[in-house]
């Protein structure tokens, strides 16, 4: 299709260009780095699970046990590896003796005081076990992928823009019934929020939760729990139902391996969100990132990046180019994971104030920009809330005005405005109206994109070109200085974060010469994507 | 999580027994916080708590509107409710033809119109014209129905004349305008003619329209009422079971 | 401008060429004939008002003492005028005279029986006189034309589309309160309804009025005291406030006199809604439709034509041409009254049923059709009304869809849609909350206009041109039978009603040889039109 | 027509004292007449006449979520409500500054967070930022104040540090996530904390945010609470009102 926006595809190709750079800077960077996330990540897929005696979830437990004392740069597999071997106990078995101080994994036979093989053949068998952890690991992942797709065989889906909501109840059992409501309501994907904190802690809580504000805790009981209720209702309507939640945070790769293995569809993964929303050090949560999108890649989640975010603390007409220009980063970022475009959920969002006069012309060319650009993307739309107020009755048709350019401009996923806003999470019948109001227009303009045409010269179109050329302009600044540079600048989202600022620095680590992670090379295999060092 | 007490029953928005309720509501009185607080206190008053007005707006003229969320704790026991209801069975076109040639042995009569001044015609056409109402055929397509549609703005004794003129076993009385409950006065008056003339003991009398129900119409001494979204097969199954059942063929 | 829509100009012409020779006509049949309300209003421009002892209007009362005599087919004028100059009384003391039983007009000399002339002297002499009143009842329209002028001038006015809102409590000071409210919150129209059965009765009801049902009686004091509220609040405002009420019914004439005496700016006076919409004759309406319109142009007043009622009955996409048709109709039979086009506020309306798959787009392409076809006419556009439901949440979105089409297309009037339209005649906040939404979405998508264009063979540009093919043929077709079998054949509205059944036949009396009526003349010659019989 | 006694007002639809209340809620009910009923009942079992459903929706999962108005009798006494409102005279920024430089004679020092978990920085933005909001700058622009926007997710303990480290005059808490009432128990620690210290009496303590009101405010030990809409101006100026009328300059 040529572009209704006339948009200059050399212009898209600098971009594209400019943002590799950026990205591979970034790549370079972290590639030969790892977190104390990724190492729990690495233990929760060879199958470790539970918490110790203060809840202390044991992948923590046995990545700290061995941190604490210098153990983990050349990663946690080889010295947890070398336990199960040499104890002969299960992987679960091996980290509740960790928890429980009958184990000492840096002094048993096999291996050194700072990880390091003790000799080669010991490593040899370590790797040979490691390898079918990592295999087995990739198998659960792969069988659930396997499953999704069956289902989507058996069931279908809703046609494009994807209903999405959210639930936020902060109980699990009460995000279920509404969650179900939703979906014989209409609803193609639930997203369930987290609670307030969550992404400021350094572990997964464990078990079924009830006690969230602004959200439920994400753990894996509760994705099961909700993917089970999703499942069944799916089944009833004869639609499968997507589940997301959400990997950004102190725990990114963690949680995506979680969504991994519970079958979860769309996780909401962007490093740059933590960095500018929730204070988190950019370094810590850029390497997290790389991984967990490794993750998601072979999973085949699809995932929503937070660009959307940047217009609620910056402005919608000033600040749309940033939203594009971190769009085309994420998108680097994200293929030097390993991730397709027709898994990208890149964000964007309908933040412009309601008073703007042909603010709705605006919305409507940015948002198709959008869509012309990452042609095979499944975008994320997200509507008002920044300009969203107590009038519910207002708000319910900025809603729909949003829903309408959602169709209009052929968005892949439309997270639905809820008129409520402004006041509380979703109420039951808050999401009812919502997808009500989405379903009539979606299907009483289902066309109209075909039908219309802008006018050349037009300020539609004028305003597209004019995004894409500042976002072009930023993106060569960017080149320059890097992308730490450019967040302490405060260019994205008028906020700045400093590179050793924020939380989570302390949980990055450089990795050994003898760093071993075979699921992180089994998934670059998988993912063809070039090794780190 | 507590399961849903039907005895003890109360709104629900995102946890149970959470009592959330959306309201709104005008106040004539000038916009400002002491308006915000009289609103916050008028729910109060009704028995709500944490009474919050998310939004307000100056009406002019001394007015203030409010939108405003609250939790009621009030309940209601969902098993004691009874509702009258029509309880005749629905049949379809061809069993309800089939059922009047079987046990009534000849054509049923039936007369409709809008009354009063009320010129809503679309409600009683859906009923009974021939071509009938999402996707169901009215009154007129049944053969074992003689039915006369005698349109809008009827006034009451031209409907009495007509039902001795045509013999009509049963009425049905469309009421769409019901400001200031006018369609109460209107409804009442039929009947009280019918009386008046001896007729209503010898006919099935029916009203129907958006804003009637059959508790409604059971209390202004009609023998049924039907509201919103009604079909033509319920409204003849009705009439054919009660002219049986009344013994009025 | 060229047609967006590539409408076909030369089946535009055909259009007008069939509807004009329906027209001629209807002005045929209608030319020779008057009507009991025609002879009241020329009373009432003569300034005859008030009731007598029974509350029977005066104008009545006159116009029936001559009439059940059969002395009034050479018009009323003769034998009131002869009793103005026979008793020396003014206009309003030989009304109630006449009402007290104390003067027999058809009795006194000067006169004949039969309302003739007595002879050439009387006849000057009277003829003298009622020229002058007939003047001086101009002069009143013309003074409150030129005082709407001013105002216009010196306040200003909204742009258009202009926010049209109803009230309709039933009592002329809950609809002061309701409409002052209203202009405040951005109306530029208020319309009072008349109460449910006001267009049947055969008299205009007098003085202020607190009873009504589903509206407010149309009195000449209920206008006043509207006219003066909102010339107070347009004041306060600083924009001119338009008032609206209602000339289709029995009293057409009379109540268009009474809107050009109190400055009334819009009125609803369209002969085929009452035919089919209220079962009034149609002999009878039109008749008082041609010089009730007469009245209305030269007052300046928009008129507004109720083709939109015909998509309550029928369905919206098979009868669009209906409207179409009728809307041809209507502006030629508005000429034959002398109505320039830019008073003539043909009705149309968005009334698909919501769940119909690209009815948005199906809506747009009729509204843009109607735009480019009465080009220079302030189109009233009406909202969803029929499929309404009692949810208010997505009613207030359905007429948010409308209002967008209404900014796109350039209508001239929006009548603006209140969610609660299946439930109840508006409250005060229905209005603030449907006025707050038209303002956002017009205000939001101002040039939208200006921006699109349709693809030239695309779902829209098809309709529009499907629906103009139709609308040719149906008034080719009509040519051949003329209005009446037209009308009786229920090509409109899926209504059927008969040229002589119907409210109102006995008001209509062919004109006797020496009919007169100067103000009728004194209109044509200012309006440059031709002449009756 | 009446007009409006304002010892008893009443909601206003279209007629004076009509009374007329529209709602919306749910019930865990299933979908149906009963279900009908029983929101009618539930409504005038809160005090209201005339309760009617005008829609209805099955959510599914044996739930219903219902659109009524009804018609309320109770009145509120409009001429008995008095607020408790920031009192102080609201100033410019100039007057401020000012006002500081004459009856305070140093700079003032403000710290502001948006405390606990909450990371929603853009309303304590709105009142700091150099930058400022809707068109007033934010207190970091004010010659005579120093303004530490600590940022948002701070600790109360924290606070309490940085309040002791920065010798504050006044500290500024903003909270906007407020479901399950989760600011109550935040807003008190800090509170709590501060007399722990015996702090709380030296400062000028103020809470804001879309949820916040001064009674409210005043009830959590707060001396003064804003909410939705609050530009600097107002906040400065009570801060520096404050520091003069309890002598803490
Ligand atoms: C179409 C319409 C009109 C058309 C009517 C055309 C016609 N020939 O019928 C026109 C444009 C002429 C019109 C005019 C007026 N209307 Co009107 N109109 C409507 C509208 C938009 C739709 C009604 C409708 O057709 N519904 C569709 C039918 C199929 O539904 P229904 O009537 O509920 O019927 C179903 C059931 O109720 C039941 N049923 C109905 N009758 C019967 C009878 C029996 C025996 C049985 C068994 C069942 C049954 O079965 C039907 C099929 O399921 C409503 C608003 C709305 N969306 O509801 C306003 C509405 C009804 N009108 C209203 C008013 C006030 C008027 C006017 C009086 C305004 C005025 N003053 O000018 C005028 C005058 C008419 C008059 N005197 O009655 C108000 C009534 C307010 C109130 N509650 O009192 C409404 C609600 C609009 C509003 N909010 O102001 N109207
Ligand atoms: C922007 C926003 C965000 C941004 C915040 C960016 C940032 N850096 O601030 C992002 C996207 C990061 C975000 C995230 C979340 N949000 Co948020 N967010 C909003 C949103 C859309 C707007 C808030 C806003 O900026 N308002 C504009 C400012 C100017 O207004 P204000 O805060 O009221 O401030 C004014 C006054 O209140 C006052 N004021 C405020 N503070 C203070 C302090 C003092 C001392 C004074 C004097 C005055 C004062 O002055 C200000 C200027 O007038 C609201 C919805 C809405 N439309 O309100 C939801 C909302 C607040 N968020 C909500 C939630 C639940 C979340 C999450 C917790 C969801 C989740 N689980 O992921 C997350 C996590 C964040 C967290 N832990 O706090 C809920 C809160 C529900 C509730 N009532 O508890 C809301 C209402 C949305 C919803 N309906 O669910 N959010
Ligand atoms: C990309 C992304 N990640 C995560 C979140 C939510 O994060 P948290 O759970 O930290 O509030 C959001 C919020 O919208 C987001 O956009
Ligand atoms: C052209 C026209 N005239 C009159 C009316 C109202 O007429 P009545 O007062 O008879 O109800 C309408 C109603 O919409 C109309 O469209």
């Amino acid at each position: 299709m040529t572009s209704q926006l006339y948009l200059d595809e050399h212009q898209i190709r600098r971009a594209r260009a400019a943002a590799a750079a950026i990205a591979d800077d970034v790549v370079t960077f972290i590639s030969d780095k790892t977190t104390i996330a990724i190492e729990r990540t690495v233990l929760r897929l060879y199958g470790l699970d539970g918490v110790d005696a203060d809840y202390v979830p044991l992948p923590n437990v046995v990545v700290d046990h061995v941190h604490e004392r210098g153990g983990l740069a050349n990663g946690i597999t080889r010295p947890f590896v070398n336990g199960l071997l040499q104890t002969g106990q299960s992987v679960q078995g091996l980290g509740e003796a960790v928890a429980a101080g009958q184990v000492d994994l840096l002094t048993l036979p096999g291996i050194r005081a700072d990880g390091e093989p003790a000799d080669d053949d010991a490593e040899a068998a370590i790797q040979v076990r490691a390898r079918s952890l990592a295999t087995a690991a990739l198998e659960r992942m792969r069988a659930n992928r396997r499953r999704r797709d069956e289902y989507l065989t058996q069931l279908g889906e809703g046609p494009q823009p994807y209903v999405y909501v959210i639930v936020a109840t902060g109980n699990i059992y009460e995000d279920v019934i509404q969650a179900r409501a939703a979906a014989r309501q209409g609803a193609d994907i639930i997203a369930v929020i987290r609670s307030t904190g969550q992404s400021l802690i350094d572990y997964v809580p464990f078990g079924a939760t009830t006690e969230g504000f602004g959200g439920t805790y994400a753990t894996q009981e509760n994705f099961r729990i909700m993917r089970a209720a999703l499942d069944e209702v799916g089944a009833e309507v004869g639609r499968y139902i997507r589940l997301c939640n959400y990997c950004s945070g102190l725990c990114m790769p963690e949680i995506a391996a979680m969504g991994a293995l519970e079958r979860l569809d769309v996780m909401l993964n962007d490093a740059l969100y933590g960095i500018l929303f929730r204070d988190i050090n950019m370094q810590r949560t850029l390497i997290d990132q790389h991984f967990s999108r490794m993750i998601n890649a072979f999973a085949g989640v699809i995932i929503n990046t937070g660009e959307d975010n940047y217009l609620t603390t910056a402005d919608a007409v000033e600040a749309a180019h940033t939203v594009l220009a971190s769009q085309f980063v994420n998108e680097q970022l994200a293929l030097r994971s390993g991730l397709p475009a027709g898994q990208m959920g890149l964000g964007h969002a309908f933040e412009m104030n309601p008073d703007l006069e042909d603010g709705f012309l605006l919305e409507w060319a940015q948002a198709l920009m959008a869509r012309e650009i990452f042609a095979d993307a499944p975008l994320k739309y997200m509507p008002p809330t920044k300009h969203m107020t107590g009038n519910i009755f207002r708000g319910h048709i900025q809603d729909a005005m949003f829903n309408l350019i959602g169709v209009a401009t052929g968005q892949g996923i439309q997270l639905l405005g809820m008129m409520t806003e402004a006041i509380h999470t979703p109420l039951i019948h808050d999401r009812q109206l919502a997808i009500e109001s989405a379903r009539y227009i979606f299907h009483n303009a289902r066309h109209l994109r075909e039908e219309i045409q802008f006018a050349p010269e037009g300020r539609m179109v004028r305003r597209a070109q004019e995004v894409l050329g500042q976002a072009v302009e930023l993106l060569d600044q960017m080149v320059g200085k890097g992308l730490f540079a450019t967040l302490s600048e405060g260019l994205f989202a008028d906020v700045r974060r400093s590179p050793t600022g924020g939380k989570g620095l302390r949980g990055v680590l450089e990795r050994g010469p003898r760093y071993l992670n075979p699921v992180e090379e089994a998934l670059r295999r998988e993912l063809a994507i070039g090794g780190s060092r | 999580m507590a399961t849903v007490d039907l005895t003890r029953v109360r709104p629900y928005g995102d946890t149970f027994d959470d009592g959330v309720v959306q309201l709104s509501f005008s106040l004539p009185v000038p916009y400002g916080e002491e308006a915000r607080e009289a609103a916050r206190q008028y729910v109060a008053g009704l028995g709500m708590m944490e009474a919050a007005v998310v939004d307000m707006k100056d009406l002019g003229e001394d007015m203030t509107f409010f939108v405003l969320y609250a939790k009621a704790v009030h309940t209601v026991d969902f098993t004691a409710i009874k509702v009258p209801k029509v309880e005749s069975p629905v049949m379809d076109f061809y069993e309800i033809n089939d059922f009047i040639r079987e046990h009534i042995g000849r054509k049923i009569i039936v007369i409709g119109a809008c009354t009063g001044t009320d010129a809503h015609t679309v409600g009683i056409d859906a009923i009974m014209n021939m071509k009938g109402y999402a996707g169901e055929y009215g009154l007129e397509r049944y053969p074992e129905i003689d039915a006369y549609n005698l349109g809008s703005q009827v006034q009451n004794d031209e409907m009495v004349r007509k039902a001795i003129e045509l013999r009509a076993d049963a009425i049905l009385v469309s009421q769409v305008v019901t400001q200031k409950d006018v369609h109460i006065p209107n409804l009442g008056e039929l009947v009280d003619l019918l009386e008046a003339e001896g007729l209503r003991r010898r006919m099935v009398l029916i009203c129907g329209g958006p804003r009637i129900h059959h508790e409604l119409a059971l209390e202004l001494g009609y023998d049924a009422g039907f509201g919103p979204g009604t079909l033509a097969p319920e409204v003849a199954s009705y009439v054919a079971h009660e002219i049986v059942r009344r013994g009025l063929a």
